[in-house]
């Protein structure tokens, strides 16, 4: 019992930084229908700002420095590649962000080079006992940002013109466009946004307690882990998203103990699978993802 | 390409196992393995619209057919037949695991497929490691048969002396790779300029209009997969007796993993979705590239430190998708036909 | 335009039976050796995942060669080192084998496993001598490895001797084996099986693959299955994850690790806390360590003018280098410097001896380790190479009865 | 002989079909009309397979369409035209009209890639040829869709849904997004395949100028009912109609 307990806390806490990195797969594809496969380098360069600025400026300033970086490469990216193909459809424009995850990746992973950097400084590797089980530091953290940052999305998503916008250019751009909203900034700002979250995302994953690893080429293939998190909730849903994030990681620590660790991973995949099958566009979601 | 052109091209390409050093042989083998999954994976994902990241999983599936369906090992499962029986069988098996995800691929579309074919990624990296009977485990994985046509065996074997040449095993390889890749090409050809070709491009462009003119889109989806797996199986084929050792990957970012699914996804890319001699094009630059650059490394002496062959290629790649999506949506096949038109 | 390229057709059929080739010349048997150099060949992973460690065996390679030649060389003939870089890469390493093996007598260095697994046929087919830097009892199939150290297997059966030894473990009791699928962690799972049917233990073994980095989840299950003590054959970030979820969830228990487990980058990581339960088992001794051989190669490495941090490849790759000296010396003495002389030189080379870096070598035994003898080291940060001994060479009993896999074959 | 038998259709709580009956006998062009709403496309998506009515039977014959899978029409001999032409637009006209031939061809691909197939497609290459001479683009049998005019496409379209040898033809308002000049052209194209080909046509059209023209029969729905059924004649003075009509308008 106490086994199964402490699987679905690390389940959870893990769950809950899967939730931050779908939600900004969902928040452009909502916005736009493209899905970004270049998240996972959005991760890895914001963590990597992290890293390099964290010994002269201190942890924290560090940090808002990697937050708003990776938001402003994400930034950079729309406008300067994806804005500038607007006759591409959203099929060509995620091959696109394939090629744009290469390059970022590889150049920060070479910049890296051997070294295991960590940079949860502030929360990782102190954890707290409590009745027979462990709750770890980082993942109460992620738990609380998650849903201070999540609750704050939604009030955003149905209380300000901005959510307004991207609601509306998500269910009819022709109209949306017409009732004045304009598309390139509504676009922009769902890249910033998805960026932020990779960047807070980042703080949590390159530690000891969620990865075990510091920043390397494993953070970028953990953000590709909360794509069946994305999918599974359906990819225009965002409350899918944290449903699905849960469920990934509560899946994932589950089937480590009872079915086995090597085939945790294909499990994920699989529940995902399935999910599809059953619900070709996810558990929430509702965009029919062809046009006839 | 003209018809005329061929001639030459195939004149240079039987010559150059006179001339090359094997390792240069290596490295057009490689591509030639690269040619053949594009060439597939463009027909599933330029030709008829279904992207996939999958493919490496259908390369091991090829690849454990074929070390099965040959092997002769006492403690793995063998069947011990003859070797080409072996390849069109570990072809077929791999066009029936491409079947069996049509019950995935017929409902879920677009990126959405795109993202649940990624999971045949893991599942097979779980697999290659758990049915270690069949691909003889990561720890030492198995040998191949050697490949054999009519009693002729593709290895060092025997004495063979062209031009004053003696054709070893990476030198006969050479032949049996031109041989896979014509036949694989022809074929391909074949089936875009006819019946199934349309159908292939009408459920790509519009599944409500294919279905009027009578093409069953969920079967047509299913045979796509069927062909581009078998495709893949073939390339699985290559690899393990380029390699001379089938070993399943110990992580995601192995001959069948990830990396490789999107190396073959942007080959095909660049070289222009559903563009057949552009895949080729592709693969010479996606595959090509990495090799060439290492072998030319010890003499440029440009690689130091970090900056290796391997990442320099990734670079390059990574940017000609970009470009291609941005600026030349036809890749390099249309970039080849502008210039056909120029000239004439 | 057609007659041009009627041109061409007609170029590309004359070339082939005009041009004479230049390929194809006869095969010898003295590849890599000349009246004055004998040329060794080393297939470094210098820019993939095992960079540091790969680099540093090559300087402690380069450091011998350095020597040999100072000294006169071997056999008459300096040693001339060929390296190449293939990035861990399988398929780059495929690529460069041909190009590099005509010009080599042997290989000092083979960096990899899925390199060595791809290539395993043709060292075999070219009866080419080679050091892997491996440790896996499996790769002794192949005839033409010579593995400088003891395997993976046997350090894991020595291990867990001393810690019953100790009393942090008895007959009867729970382990948990982590083992990275692959030859290595298969490997030391074989000497841990061993171990454990000898000595009724219950063993639970999981399998991860090398990209998992957080063992948290499977340490929570241990942890459930009462064991009494961990066993590693992981990567050090997986040690750190294994040692730091160890600690955290307040399981507590001794872990027993292979030797490529630690890394001292681990002492500057914030698992470094908890390493404190963890056991090293290594047949190679630390950069560190304190035997003159060691503190001499010390010394040439800062004098070389190095830029790496130095680590336990340095010592290893000049100990395979002295083994090779050994073997080059007994091959001269048998006037055959061929590669099947290479061959034979070296399983008549019963006591190589590497001034204490390495215990005293026997090749005699195909398809047996060369050694069974092992250290038994504690993480310390307070020493330079970040290990301490607890234990000083030793072979346990299990050890000397176990039967390697393809011993005797 | 089309036969629509009460078909209702039904979206959650919306009512899009009611009961809707009616007949398109063989050989005569039918008109489906009524205001935007009214139900005309779910009642041709029902026709064509892509929507499953709640109740109700769709008869060709005595065959019941609805027990079949939809790509199983085109062998029935039913074409169908798109109102937003659904071609391929990188592919050439010729490839785009062949499609139409799928049913009547075999071969997948084995036979296919190893051309055993050749001889087959150039007989059916000449066919389509044939069709597209017929609707006046013949010239532009070799060049690529996305180069050609709007109105060019339209034929395209018609000419594959020729191209399966129908005996029914569905034409989805093939008049909109044409201008007076070409809808007028496309009347007289209409009106000339039912004429030389003798084939049926149902034609969904919003445009009444060009369907009490042409057709022989016309059926009105509104609000997912039919309220008259009749010649043009009749129709054009059923009080429901000019109702419906003039509500819609204003």
């Amino acid at each position: 019992m106490t086994t199964f307990l402490q699987l679905m806390l690390n389940g959870l806490g893990k769950g809950a930084v899967f939730a931050l990195l779908a939600l900004g797969f969902v928040v452009i594809f909502k916005a736009t229908e493209v899905v970004n496969f270049a998240h996972g380098s959005l991760v890895l360069f914001g963590g990597y700002l992290v890293l390099v600025t964290k010994d002269t400026v201190g942890w924290a300033a560090a940090a808002v420095i990697g937050i708003v970086s990776a938001g402003l490469l994400a930034l950079a990216v729309e406008r300067l590649l994806l804005a500038r193909s607007r006759h591409a459809d959203p099929f060509s424009l995620a091959l696109l962000t394939i090629g744009v995850d290469v390059i970022i990746t590889e150049e920060v992973v070479r910049r890296l080079g051997v070294s295991l950097p960590f940079i949860g400084d502030a929360w990782d590797a102190k954890p707290l006992q409590f009745a027979g089980v462990t709750l770890f530091r980082t993942h109460l953290v992620a738990l609380g940002v998650a849903a201070v940052l999540i609750t704050a999305f939604f009030l955003a998503f149905r209380y300000t013109t901005w959510g307004i916008a991207l609601r509306a250019q998500a269910e009819n751009p022709e109209a949306a466009a017409l009732v004045g909203i304009r598309r390139s900034r509504v676009t922009a700002s769902a890249w910033l946004i998805a960026g932020l979250l990779a960047g807070v995302a980042v703080l949590f994953i390159a530690t000891q307690d969620f990865s075990g690893a510091g920043l390397s080429r494993g953070t970028h293939s953990i953000a590709l882990a909360a794509f069946p998190a994305a999918i599974i909730g359906g990819l225009d849903s965002t409350a899918g998203a944290i449903v699905g994030g849960l469920a990934v990681g509560l899946v994932d620590a589950l089937s480590t103990e009872y079915i086995s660790f090597a085939f945790a991973k294909s499990a994920v995949f699989l529940v995902m699978l399935v999910v599809l099958v059953v619900r070709p566009a996810g558990l929430f979601g509702t965009r029919e993802t062809t046009r006839v | 390409m003209s018809k005329l052109l061929w001639i030459p091209v195939a004149v240079v390409l039987l010559a150059l196992p006179l001339y090359l050093d094997a390792s240069w042989l290596k490295a057009g083998q490689y591509m030639m393995i690269g040619a053949v999954g594009a060439i597939g994976l463009t027909l599933l994902s330029g030709q008829a619209g279904q992207l996939s990241l999958a493919h490496g999983f259908f390369l091991l599936v090829g690849a454990t057919s074929y070390s099965v369906l040959s092997g002769t090992d006492d403690d793995l499962v063998g069947l011990g037949l003859n070797p080409l029986l072996a390849l069109i069988g570990a072809v077929a098996i791999s066009a029936l695991a491409g079947v069996a995800f049509a019950p995935v691929a017929g409902r879920v579309r677009g990126i959405y497929l795109g993202v649940a074919s990624l999971a045949l990624v893991f599942l097979g990296l779980y697999l290659g490691q758990a049915a270690g009977s069949l691909t003889g485990g990561t720890s030492t994985g198995r040998a191949p048969a050697t490949f054999e046509l009519f009693g002729f065996s593709f290895s060092n074997e025997g004495t063979l002396i062209v031009a004053g040449v003696p054709l070893r095993g990476t030198e006969r390889l050479w032949y049996l790779f031109l041989i896979l890749l014509a036949l694989s090409y022809w074929l391909a050809k074949g089936a875009v300029g006819t019946r199934i070709g349309r159908s292939w491009r009408a459920v790509r462009d519009n599944e409500a209009a294919a279905t009027a003119m009578g093409v069953d889109v969920r079967r047509t989806k299913a045979g796509v997969f069927a062909v581009s797996s078998a495709y893949a199986g073939l390339a699985g084929v290559m690899i393990v007796l380029w390699f001379d050792i089938l070993k399943p990957d110990e992580n995601e970012f192995g001959t069948y993993g990830i990396n490789t699914s999107i190396a073959f996804l942007a080959m095909a890319i660049i070289g222009g979705l559903g563009s057949i001699p552009g895949a080729v094009a592709g693969a010479v630059v996606v595959y090509g590239l990495p090799q060439l650059l290492t072998l030319y490394s010890t003499d440029l002496g440009w690689f130091t430190g970090s900056v290796t062959p391997v990442l320099v290629s990734s670079f390059v790649y990574g940017a000609a998708i970009v470009l291609v999506v941005l600026f030349e949506p036809g890749g390099l096949a249309a970039i080849g036909r502008r210039i056909k038109e120029l000239r004439s | 335009m057609r007659r041009l390229l009627f041109k061409a057709a007609a170029v590309a059929l004359v070339l082939p039976l005009a041009a004479c080739s230049t390929k194809g010349g006869a095969e010898t048997n003295s590849t890599g050796v000349t009246d004055k150099e004998i040329t060794l060949g080393v297939m470094a992973d210098l820019s993939g995942p095992f960079k540091s460690l790969s680099t540093a065996i090559t300087q402690g390679n380069e450091l011998w060669a350095k020597d040999v030649n100072a000294a006169g060389g071997v056999c008459g003939r300096q040693i001339k080192l060929e390296t190449v870089d293939h990035g861990y890469k399988a398929d780059t390493a495929k690529t460069l084998y041909p190009q590099i093996e005509p010009k080599v007598l042997g290989f000092v260095q083979l960096t990899g496993s899925p390199v060595m697994a791809a290539l395993g046929k043709n060292i075999e087919a070219d009866k080419v001598t080679t050091t892997p830097a491996s440790w896996s009892s499996e790769l002794l199939n192949n005839p033409y490895a010579m593995i400088v150290g003891t395997t993976y297997d046997i350090e894991m059966i020595d291990g867990l001797s001393y810690l019953q030894e100790k009393g942090m473990l008895a007959d009867g009791d729970s382990v948990g084996h982590i083992y990275v699928d692959g030859e290595y962690g298969a490997n030391g799972l074989r000497g841990s099986k061993y171990y454990a049917e000898q000595h009724k233990l219950q063993l639970h073994d999981v399998k991860i693959t090398s990209t998992d980095t957080d063992l948290t989840n499977v340490v929570t299950g241990l942890k459930g299955q009462g064991v009494k003590v961990i066993l590693l054959t992981t990567t050090p970030k997986q040690t750190g994850s294994a040692a730091a979820a160890n600690k955290a969830l307040g399981l507590n228990v001794p872990i027993l690790s292979n030797n490529p487990a630690f890394d001292p980058a681990l002492l500057k990581s914030p698992a470094a806390s908890a390493l404190d339960k963890l056991y090293i088992v290594a047949s190679t001794v630390p950069f560190s360590a304190d035997i003159p051989k060691a503190k001499e190669i010390a010394q040439k490495y800062a004098a070389a003018g190095y830029k790496e941090p130095p680590n336990a490849g340095t010592p290893y790759g000049y100990a395979v280098g002295e083994v090779w000296g050994t073997v080059l010396k007994k091959a001269c003495e048998n006037k055959d410097l061929t590669r099947d002389g290479i061959h034979k030189a070296m399983q008549q080379t019963t006591s190589a001896d590497t001034g204490d870096l390495v215990a005293a070598l026997n090749f005699g035994t195909p398809g047996a380790p060369a050694t069974r003898q092992v250290y038994v080291a504690q993480p310390d940060a307070s020493a330079p190479g970040g290990t301490k001994y607890v234990q000083p060479l030793f072979e346990a009993e299990a050890a000397k009865a176990y039967k390697a896999p393809h011993e005797g074959q | 002989m089309l036969v629509l038998d009460r078909v209702t259709l039904r979206f959650g709580g919306l009512v899009a079909l009611d009961e809707v009956s009616f007949t398109v006998t063989p050989g005569s062009l039918h008109a489906l009309i009524g205001p935007n709403g009214a139900g005309k496309s779910s009642c041709f998506n029902v026709i064509s397979g892509l929507y499953r009515p709640t109740s109700g039977a769709v008869r060709l014959g005595e065959q019941n369409l609805l027990e079949l899978r939809p790509h199983r029409l085109a062998g029935l001999g039913i074409g169908r035209a798109f109102q937003n032409t659904a071609l391929s637009t990188h592919s050439t006209v010729l490839d785009n009209v062949l499609l139409g031939r799928h049913t009547l061809t075999r071969g997948g691909f084995i036979a296919c890639s190893l051309r055993w197939t050749r001889r087959e497609e150039k007989r059916h290459a000449a066919r389509a040829r044939e069709i597209c001479d017929f609707l006046g683009i013949g010239a532009a049998v070799d060049q690529p869709l996305g180069s050609l005019p709007y109105g060019v496409t339209k034929k395209v379209d018609i000419a594959r849904a020729l191209a399966v040898e129908p005996n029914l033809l569905l034409l989805d308002e093939p008049a909109a997004g044409l201008n007076t000049e070409e809808t007028a052209e496309l009347a007289a194209t209409i009106g000339q395949i039912r004429t030389d080909l003798g084939i049926a046509i149902l034609l969904v059209e919003h445009d009444m100028d060009l369907v009490m023209g042409i057709a022989d029969q016309v059926t009105v729905l509104d609000f997912g009912r039919v309220i008259a059924d009749g010649t043009p004649g009749d129709v054009q003075t059923d009080p429901d109609v000019i109702k419906a009509y003039l509500g819609a308008t204003t």
